[in-house]
């Protein structure tokens, strides 16, 4: 059942389901993202939790901050693990064997949700395979990843979804170096490509967009992926009250692109038509430089010798950006 | 035999025995079944102890957020943005800010749209009074 | 309602087709699992149930056996009944969500099918992944033929969904001596075997949204050791329920079950302690042994985890020579069955001569012949009073003699 | 205890005419195994595929045998395959051939002085079933030899083994056994 959210002031109504005197960092991303995905709704949510900072963080004994549910197993299986939680789900109510208070909302056409938290490390690395076996099966659940671009819970290692010249922990900048030498991969299109029938790319800073995505998520049936921008004041190294505004940098620059891709299948699951809508499109895209400046984790490429790299990142982001804008023109 | 974790006390907790664990270290929201959390708020929810509601970690901060009544416009940036639901906010309109929960990490000031501004970070010490007392002017937009 | 399938009194099933039956008589919600030889027969037979309606649950054919534990963790606490099946390199891949499944407190039944692992690779069976897993903190049963790894497996539901005990459960098979050998086995029907297994009863379930819980906490230095001991403590005691639930199986079918198996044990001045299909080939060469005056016997563990250290000691106390033989390679130091048998008896103040005996690895043959050897070895120990060979032997293999110790 | 080892290819359904031996002697309150070596080699490869019978439950797990009977059931194996391997005095041999048994033992020598019976399960499977399965013909030659069952009985307990295939192919199958139990020499 969609909640009707027209404004900001009603979606304030929202009781979460998700709390206080966690551990996460002050000025967390992970919480804002959490917050708003579970707020998206009024049905019942399940969660199933990757390791990283969001489940170290809220589930130490002897105190959980969860009002719903919630699962970790390991830091590679959330994928699996909502997927099973989802096919078991349809397993009782198949074979009427819910518990009452389920079965009760069931009946109200309130189907529990159940959703997969993880971050960059459990989706673009270690994840990958449960994650892309759960899509390739069609579960029905949203994952959601916590993108903050690095290890953080390890203490701030490279992964692959770290983008160039950032100084991590295991990319270090030095005399010799400008830091991470990949470019990150496009996980939003490699989902999109397992055929799920809805994929989007959000930030917790425009929240609105964030919570029509996971709505939309919501009502679809079968895997849904949610790539959520997570600014990370401890490895991005800006200060906690800035999260908002990096975080805004990223999406103006068109560093962080909101958009979506819709796969509409029928009913034997074949794709008929796929749609990549751009779901914001900033009044006037403001240069990388300016996201690049707003985190130290980036100082060093200010530096002459590694100025190219920031070219090289002004280059990219407007040529991803130009493919985005093609293929919405395209509609495919 | 295992305590009842949805109702010890949370004093008795970190003196449990191995013997007193839940088998599997499960932990439970609630002292109760609350059919439709969505529909119960906080204050009304029967929060197990293990529940982190009842814990705070309000001592992180070195600054607290201070709300002045007054300026706000209960546009709920504050509340959306806010990672550890520390605002408080019911029907529509903010109440203030849940200094429990608060780590102070100032977002909620930052995204603040009033001039001036109807959130303040103030040292920890001060007396939320004495912080309203020297709450700034409005500022004058700076002429290009 | 999934379709009843009418058995005969005796069916010719190996190994694997017991197993699956055994799943499928058990009304099993989740099976998620992923192929690896030699278990795959498991799966396959369990999918060819489901696609003809004799299945009601779920199969999800995973893509790695990490993500088949996983899903089976995630089903048992969203609180319905899960099982899986794997072998040798898919069981390594499973080691770590098989602390997870226990430390949860998850009654997921794993039947495993027993295979060398690799380097060098190698298809056929030892017991180099039971004892990987012997550590995991799950129940282990362990059987010697097609009829026990299916009487065992519908025990294992039973056994760890128990509301005293609450832990995941291995069932051992011998591959291919076991898995891909057909024999007689006298299966229960279907309605005897559902009501032998009864409802899976939910504990603490994720998908019961008036009472939310939270699953897999981390806890460190000022918890995890608690939770550790109580995870322990529950193991341990899980004996009385293994006891009653062997009992009732007896009831019902007249074969019985005990943590230890003896064999001519009574009277026997030498016993062999092995595990899986050697179990059996033991008992054809001590009767043979006997009848060259030898007071031979045979010794194993029907359950190894929790360790039946009363009952082994029992066993084997009066006992002048013991072979452990180990069937894993032993890795820098002894067979893990020398290991702890020795130690159980030490542990009780006798001193019999033990050898440990490695072979088997990797499919090798263990010929009636062989095991003979090994008796007339221990019967030379016997009546010496002392060990006239090297306490660790290779046997069944080619080139120069190799022993340690 | 009788034992019987099946020299094949994999795919010639050594391992089902084992299985299915086994289930028709297990009808008559007889123990049984059936098992078979395999390594990693697909279809075609040499395999070797065991029958065990007995009046008591078997306990034997070695691999190692000394066969009553050695089954043949690929005419290429008897020059390529260690067919004599672990022969007793009396172990009896039934071949699929084309040639005569004289014929026969003096293409591969060992065979001399040996109990040896041929039948070309191959040419019979190939005109009943119409594919080179050559697994219940040589189950209707055991017969014949062993003596286990007379050609109904087994017939019978045969239609049970195979009624999950379509009575065409049930039918074929039984007229395969028929002809090689009478053409077995």
């Amino acid at each position: 059942m969609v909640k009707k959210i027209k404004n900001l002031k009603e979606f304030s109504l929202s009781n979460d389901r998700f709390e206080g005197a966690n551990l996460m960092c002050p000025g967390c991303s992970h919480n804002i993202i959490v917050r708003e995905v579970l707020n998206a709704t009024n049905d019942p949510v399940i969660v199933a939790t990757a390791t990283g900072c969001l489940e170290v963080c809220t589930a130490v004994y002897p105190r959980t901050s969860w009002d719903v549910s919630w699962i970790h197993i390991g830091f590679e299986n959330a994928a699996v693990a909502a997927a099973t939680v989802a096919a078991a789900y349809e397993v009782m109510k198949r074979k009427g064997k819910l518990p009452p208070a389920t079965q009760k909302m069931v009946d109200e056409g309130r189907e529990p949700k159940i959703v997969a938290f993880a971050g960059d490390g459990g989706t673009y690395d270690i994840g990958f395979q449960s994650l892309s076996g759960a899509f390739e099966r069609g579960h029905n659940f949203m994952y959601v990843c916590l993108d903050n671009e690095v290890y953080a819970n390890t203490g701030g290692q490279r992964s692959s979804s770290t983008p160039i010249g950032a100084s991590t922990t295991t990319s270090p900048a030095g005399a010799v170096s400008y830091g991470e030498k990949m470019q990150k991969k496009s996980m939003v299109e490699i989902m999109a490509d397992h055929g799920a029938p809805y994929v989007a790319q959000v930030s917790p800073s425009k929240w609105k967009d964030l919570v029509k995505k996971v709505q939309k998520g919501f009502e679809v049936y079968g895997p849904v992926y949610i790539n959520a921008q997570s600014a990370c004041t401890t490895e991005w190294k800006h200060a906690p009250e800035d999260t908002i505004e990096v975080s805004d940098l990223g999406v103006e620059s068109c560093v962080w692109p909101l958009y979506e891709i819709i796969n509409e299948r029928d009913e034997h699951g074949i794709i008929y038509s796929t749609k990549l809508n751009i779901t914001y499109r900033p009044k006037q895209k403001i240069p990388v430089e300016e996201y690049l400046a707003a985190q130290p984790r980036f100082r060093h490429l200010f530096k002459p010798e590694n100025r190219h790299i920031i070219d090289l990142w002004q280059k990219a982001v407007d040529a991803r950006w130009e493919y985005l804008q093609r293929r919405e023109e395209a509609g495919v | 035999m295992a305590r009842d974790m949805k109702h010890i006390d949370v004093e008795e907790i970190k003196d449990l025995g191995w013997d007193e664990l839940i088998p599997g270290a499960a932990l439970f929201s609630f002292k109760e079944p609350v059919e439709d959390v969505v529909e119960v708020p906080m204050e009304e929810r029967p929060y197990a102890p293990t529940n982190s509601h009842e814990w705070q970690v309000g001592d992180w901060r070195v600054e607290k957020p201070v709300f002045n009544r007054d300026l706000c416009i209960d546009c709920q940036f504050c509340w959306v943005f806010c990672p550890d639901i520390s605002i408080l906010s019911r029907d529509k309109k903010m109440i203030g800010v849940i200094y429990e929960h608060c780590k102070g990490c100032g977002i909620c000031v930052e995204v603040c749209p009033t001039n001036p501004k109807s959130l303040l970070m103030f040292p920890e010490h001060m007396d939320n009074e004495e912080a309203l007392k020297q709450w700034p002017q409005k500022e004058e937009k700076k002429k290009d | 309602m999934a379709k009843r399938m009418e058995l005969n009194e005796v069916e010719v099933w190996d190994g694997n087709m017991a197993a699956a039956q055994a799943l499928r008589q058990a009304d099993v919600d989740i099976v998620a699992a992923y192929p690896i030889t030699p278990s795959t027969p498991i799966v396959q037979n369990y999918s060819k149930f489901l696609a003809d309606g004799y299945v009601d649950g779920d199969f999800i054919m995973v893509e790695s056996e990490h993500s088949a534990m996983s899903g089976c963790v995630a089903a048992s606490a969203a609180g319905v009944r899960a099982a899986t099946a794997t072998s040798s390199q898919g069981f390594a891949l499973m080691v770590e969500v098989l602390y997870q499944a226990s430390g949860m407190r998850l009654p997921i039944v794993l039947t495993v099918v027993n295979r060398a692992l690799a380097a060098p690779l190698n298809v056929n069976g030892d017991h180099s992944d039971m004892y990987l897993g012997r550590d995991a903190g799950w129940i282990n049963l362990c059987s010697y033929n097609p009829q026990e790894a299916y009487d065992l497996t519908l025990m294992a539901f039973r056994i760890g969904e128990d509301l005293r005990v609450r832990l995941p459960v291995m069932v051992h098979q011998d591959g291919f001596l076991c898995s891909h050998t057909a024999q007689n086995v006298r299966p229960l029907q279907d309605e005897e075997a559902r009501e032998f297994v009864g409802e899976f009863k939910p504990v603490n379930s994720m998908l019961d949204v008036a009472n939310p819980v939270t699953h897999g906490v981390q806890t460190e230095e000022d918890w995890h050791f608690e939770h550790k001991a109580r995870q322990h403590h529950d193991l341990m005691n899980s004996v009385p329920v293994i006891k009653e639930v062997f009992a009732e199986f007896k009831e019902r079918t007249g074969r019985e079950y005990d943590l230890v198996y003896k064999y001519k044990m009574d009277d026997a001045d030498v016993a062999i302690v092995a595990l899986g299909t050697t179990v059996e080939s033991a008992r054809v060469a001590a009767d043979r042994m006997r009848e060259q005056g030898i007071k031979a016997g045979v010794v194993s563990f029907r359950v190894l985890r929790p360790f039946p250290f009363n009952e082994i000691v029992e066993a084997l106390g009066d006992v002048k020579a013991i072979a452990a033989m180990d069937r894993s390679a032993p890795g820098g130091t002894f067979g893990m069955l020398f290991n702890e048998i020795s130690a159980a008896l030490m542990a009780k103040g006798k001193h019999p001569v033990v050898l440990n005996y490695i072979y088997g690895l990797g499919g090798r043959d263990t010929t009636i012949q062989m095991l003979e050897e090994v008796y007339k070895q221990l019967d030379e120990c016997a009546k010496a009073g002392e060990a006239k060979y090297p306490l660790q032997q290779f046997i069944g293999l080619r080139g120069p003699k190799l022993s340690f110790y | 205890m009788l034992e019987i080892r099946w020299h094949s290819r994999a795919g010639q359904g050594a391992v089902t005419g084992a299985k299915g031996l086994a289930d028709v002697v297990a009808n008559t309150g007889k123990y049984v195994q059936a098992f078979a070596f395999y390594g990693s080699a697909k279809r075609g490869a040499a395999m070797t595929a065991y029958n065990r019978v007995d009046d008591k439950p078997i306990l034997n797990h070695e691999k190692f045998m000394r066969p009553d009977y050695v089954l043949v059931i690929d005419p290429g194996l008897t020059y390529t395959a260690d067919i004599t391997a672990n022969e007793k005095e009396d172990t009896k041999y039934i071949i699929t051939t084309h040639l005569s048994k004289e014929e026969l033992i003096k293409s591969q020598p060992k065979l001399e002085g040996k109990e040896v019976y041929v039948v070309d399960c191959m040419q019979i499977s190939l005109d009943t079933i119409g594919r080179a399965i050559p697994n219940t013909p040589m189950l209707g030659a055991l017969m014949k030899v062993s003596g286990m069952f007379d050609l109904e009985y087994f017939q019978n307990a045969m239609r049970k083994v195979l009624s999950k295939f379509p009575q065409k192919i049930i039918d074929a199958n039984m007229k395969a056994i028929e002809r090689a139990y009478n053409e077995v020499r």
